[in-house]
């Protein structure tokens, strides 16, 4: 596939400004002014960036627990994410949802279910709903390793399967579920091999390849799109952070996690780039601004006010 | 006007409501087979004639179905979901309490989740796991809205008013009040049938309504239970004891205001209550007089409710399992002669 | 296989007593006599008996909504079921289970679980004690088609997978779960496709004949027994009653009721017995004897006391 | 003695149990998984060293496992199952409200299903799925114990008594008690350590205890509502207003005596629980003592408990919708100035 250099500055500036993202709130975290609990997605951005890019205005994500990198991916502002992250009122759910719960509809992206498997038949719904309204879009749903043993997961590929719905399924295989690793949780080698069992195309793809990443989800997008049906689609990537906020992953071999930093998407990205002749100036002024744009988001958020205490008596019926 | 069962009111509800906005559509097991029952008590029989694309059969997948819907009302289509028997929501809920109840919360406001689920309870000779009444498991969930219709009039208007709300309704039916008429009628069943007005017509979700005037004991009661609340008033009335019988109609919101009122006159309260006392609808209702209309009661608060067991198989046992008008004559006379 | 005569004749006896049974419950039922709901085993008896029969005393079964034929497979008095049909003392489960919650653990029978799929687990759970107790025991997992559909299947045969718990899940293939066909909610054209995704072995085989049955059952069994784990059996068999007590069952096609009338187990297994050129009056003699044995039960489930009011109140906490 | 942490004594009760009794054992996610944290909390944390073949770690199943803790209790095991955060018990919950809570009256007492579930609760800024008090959800599930202990001495004892009982027991953890030290900590955490007698001892469910002694108003909570009501107890006493607080330990059964005891000397009674108010634990005392004791009242009963919606995840929002100090003593001085 030839992408033009824009795109691939774009899918850069991206991954980027989701790990850039991450680190700033990390250190917010450690430093105690953040509130709340966190699980981040360093290490995972080829995945987000490479399956969000192939979407088009008025398709639909669900996310998880780990949702961060898919809302920057799909576009959320991030002064809203980081306002959210702090409990303000200016956030993108209005300071009720926090960091497991961020989404914005407008953007493509359901609040956050951090339920795991909980997401898979809610996108299997918004499937649905395009097909019977006879639109043309397609709902992605992203899951870990982890999600693929629950009992919705089965029962959401089966119903997408039957009912031929424009779903893609996106798992993001990083190894682990939470501190459990995924050879210890199933025997299949490859997690799309459970596709089969819906009949459905699955396949297995180096998730830190961004382009790679892009170019086989747009494919599936696209068939799903062209109303050929759902597919599930195995990434490949490795969570390069702890689990959670205080997680030092001891559980993670030295040797493993060494290998994986090597492997990690930006790093490869950025060699890839150079070896296409664009600058390390190129870069690092994208890099720049993006840590201008997360100070403004920070600064923004801070300077939010709270929402108001009874504020919590709001929004729970229409 | 027309007699209609609860089955037949539910039915054209449906029909009405899938008329008027194409959004609404219905999905769950066994429906829309041609040569099936229309769900597991004929509710949505034939209605997938005139909607061959909106009545949605699935596997036998709750958890699936019901992230499915909520996944769909988040674009605009409105489900009315069904499971065949009540006890089964508990396979679908996480998706229920976790995500359907909050999704919209959680969202800061930003969502809307119209979503109708409908749920037959009621003890009905099949043992414990095809038989209990879930209001308790919902009641204490915010998010979600409860409607318990007693009659086929009321069935049809609070339906139409649940799929029309933009928010999560769960409708409660009787399996005892669908009709005693058709193959799939069960024994001991209720004639909860109405004339049904030409004219459209909803009933607003949270109204309660008064049965039966009356001036000595208030009686709370809601779907089976209400028609025993009444027959036992009309028995009562012989031996010159006055029972004003209310019908909550919806749990989530509650007719407080009805409530206070009738207690403001009787003073007396017995609450009627089909699922196991603990923790049942009885104990919130209970207590929120306690709280709030103490100072009119002359009499303790009486719960008449199933014992804290499972639904017991053996017509011998379930007979003495679910609340007889006896029992319900017994805690009137009770809390009347209790009465300071 | 080499089979004596007298275990023939024992498995003919078996599928009789539970065809027999079911008529006459059904006549019960339509007399009005009956209480409650049922869900009937005619057409399938040839799973019951060949999965049972390959089973040793201290092995269990789980069962579900549909279970009289594996609790008469097993071995349980018909008495004390047709006693708890009636809702008796005397009934196997003192009244308070019902036919969709039959069993016997004296007899290897686990209550029966009438949630759809609600069974799985459990009889993985038996495996698991099974395998941390060293016990050389089997569980056996009964359920439908329909089954297959819910979560807990694919929990549960994950878990017995890595776990590899002496379990051997019976899928009873009648091609219909209630009214639903099963090429409507699920797109595998054999459901022991379903168990590559677990990566045990899965067949499936013709469940009507009930020596096909029973030598498949044997070897999957002691398969599990030996320590070599998992496996999924799919029995292909039909129902040739209603779903439940008054289900015409309209929606099976005539044609397609005929040819399994034609291809119904017994009248199978009849013919090849006479074919080994055991006569006819052996084989009514037999017939006879059950039908005394019935008529004994039900008579003993008439003169049973119900329990007394009270007894609701028991059994509830040790 | 030594000091423990509810974490900790929680470890010891198992390790004691497990030691005891070969049958028992745990099962859940990240458990006994080297470098790994225990469960959620780290009570199982290291017990895997002693016990390779006891500790199974599961996928993320829940359903899956708790109907596995199940079965294998019908063969004489003991399993103690965990859940990472007690929301995730609706994953499971056909598992647990269908079957373990039913199996052995199905059976007509035919067998046993000694279960215990331990299930973290509690508001810690984590937002709406990951907070939730499930008590009120099991509260009127008949077939199962709850226990919900509020201190490290009471963790253990009741813990211990809950893998003895040969029925399945619900324990209840609250996130801001386990313990102040460690990296798994909770910000706002309360320090409910004991000091842990060298002798084993164990608590039997169903016995309630009185934390203070008082005579001017009952006030009953349980878990880190418990400790609130002490701190408020302690202020108002400041006040010349004297509380009993009234820690029940267990829901079910509920020890009915020591609140009837208490009530029938104060004639007033305060209510304390997390959960929002609408069908909550506090309903269902409330209505017993309305049913039962209501003529010792001389106020109306009141309930202090969060509002009817789900857990909002901004500090801001937590802050108000978590009942706090200052609304307890508020409660308790509405009650004294409604007395009659
Ligand atoms: C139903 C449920 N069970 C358990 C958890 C606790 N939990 C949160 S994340 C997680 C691991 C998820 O693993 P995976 O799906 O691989 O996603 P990853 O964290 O690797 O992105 C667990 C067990 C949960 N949130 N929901
Ligand atoms: C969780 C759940 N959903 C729905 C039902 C209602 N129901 C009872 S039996 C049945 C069909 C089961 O089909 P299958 O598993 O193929 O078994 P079969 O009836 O064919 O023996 C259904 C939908 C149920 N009992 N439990
Ligand atoms: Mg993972
Ligand atoms: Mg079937």
């Amino acid at each position: 596939m030839d992408i033009e250099t824009d795109k691939l500055l774009e899918f850069y500036r991206k991954m980027v400004l989701i790990r850039e993202f991450e680190e700033r709130v990390k250190f917010l975290f450690l430093e105690g002014i953040m509130p709340g609990t966190i699980h981040q997605y360093q290490g995972q951005e080829a995945c987000a960036v490479g399956v969000c890019s192939a979407l088009k205005k008025g398709d639909v994500i669900t996310t998880t627990h780990r949702p961060h990198g898919h809302c920057i991916a799909m576009g959320m502002d991030i002064k809203e994410m980081m306002a959210e992250l702090f409990g303000r009122i200016t956030g993108c759910c209005r300071g009720k949802g926090g960091s497991m719960h961020m989404g914005d509809i407008e953007k493509g992206v359901v609040p956050a279910i951090a339920i795991v498997g909980g997401g898979i038949p809610v996108a299997t719904g918004l499937g649905l709903a395009f097909k019977m309204k006879k639109q043309n879009y397609v709902a992605v749903c992203f899951m870990g390793d982890g999600a693929t043993n629950e009992g919705t997961f089965h029962e959401s590929l089966n119903m997408a399967s039957i009912w031929n719905l424009p779903v893609v399924y996106v798992v993001e295989n990083n190894f682990y579920g939470a501190s459990t690793h995924v050879s210890l949780v199933m025997k299949v080698e490859r997690i799309s091999e459970r596709a089969s069992a819906y009949r459905m195309p699955g396949i297995t793809i180096d998730g830190n390849d961004v382009l790679e990443v892009y170019s086989r989800s747009l494919e599936l997008v696209e068939r799903a799109r062209a109303g050929n049906g759902p597919a599930l689609l195995e990434l490949l990537t490795y969570r390069i952070t702890g689990h959670s906020r205080r997680d030092p992953a001891l559980y993670q071999p030295q040797e493993e996690k060494k290998k994986a930093i090597e492997n990690e998407p930006i790093k490869r990205f950025t060699k890839y780039l150079i070896s296409l002749g664009i600058s390390e100036a190129t870069l690092e002024q994208i890099k720049d601004k993006v840590r201008i744009e997360i100070e403004e988001a920070v600064k923004f958020a801070m300077d939010s006010p709270y929402p108001s205490p009874e504020d919590t008596l709001k929004d729970i019926f229409v | 006007m027309a007699r209609l069962t609860v089955a037949e009111a539910l039915r054209q509800a449906i029909k009405e409501e899938m008329r008027r906005d194409e959004n609404v559509y219905c999905i769950g097991e066994d429906i829309g087979i041609p040569g099936g029952w229309g769900g597991a008590f004929t509710v949505t029989l034939g209605l997938e004639k005139e909607f061959p694309d909106r009545i949605i059969n699935t596997p036998i997948s709750e958890a699936g179905f019901f992230g499915i819907a909520l996944g769909s009302s988040l674009k605009g289509l409105r489900p009315i979901v069904d499971v065949q028997y009540g006890d089964f929501l508990f396979c679908a809920m996480d998706q229920i309490a976790n995500q359907i109840a909050k999704l919209r919360y959680m969202s800061g406001g930003k969502l809307k989740t119209p979503i109708v689920i409908r749920a037959p309870v009621g003890f009905t000779g099949r043992g414990a796991q095809h038989s209990q009444m879930m209001e308790p498991f919902f009641l204490c969930l915010p998010g979600i809205k409860i409607i318990t219709p007693a009659t086929a009039y009321d069935s049809k208007g609070l339906l139409k008013s649940a799929v029309r709300d933009d928010n999560p309704v769960i409708i409660f039916e009787h399996k005892l009040l669908y009709g005693a008429k058709g193959a799939r009628s069960e024994a001991g069943s209720i004639d909860a049938s109405s004339e049904i007005p030409e004219e459209e017509y909803t009933i607003p979700i949270g109204k309660g309504i008064i049965r039966r005037e009356g001036t000595d004991v208030t009686v709370i009661a809601t779907l089976l239970m209400m028609h025993k609340a009444c027959e036992a008033a009309e028995i009562l009335a012989r031996e010159g004891i006055s029972i004003e019988v209310i019908d909550p109609r919806s749990l989530v919101p509650f007719d407080w205001e009805l409530v206070r009122k009738s207690i403001e006159k009787t003073g007396r309260v017995v609450i009627v209550e089909e699922s196991p006392r603990r923790g049942g609808i009885g104990a919130e209702i209970a207590a929120t007089i306690a709280e709030e209309m103490i100072d009119f009661l002359i009499a303790p608060i009486k719960r008449v409710a199933a014992p804290d067991t499972p639904a017991p198989f053996s017509p011998a046992l379930e007979k003495f399992y679910v609340p007889s008008i006896e029992k319900i004559m017994t805690a009137v006379r009770e809390v009347i002669s209790l009465s300071s």
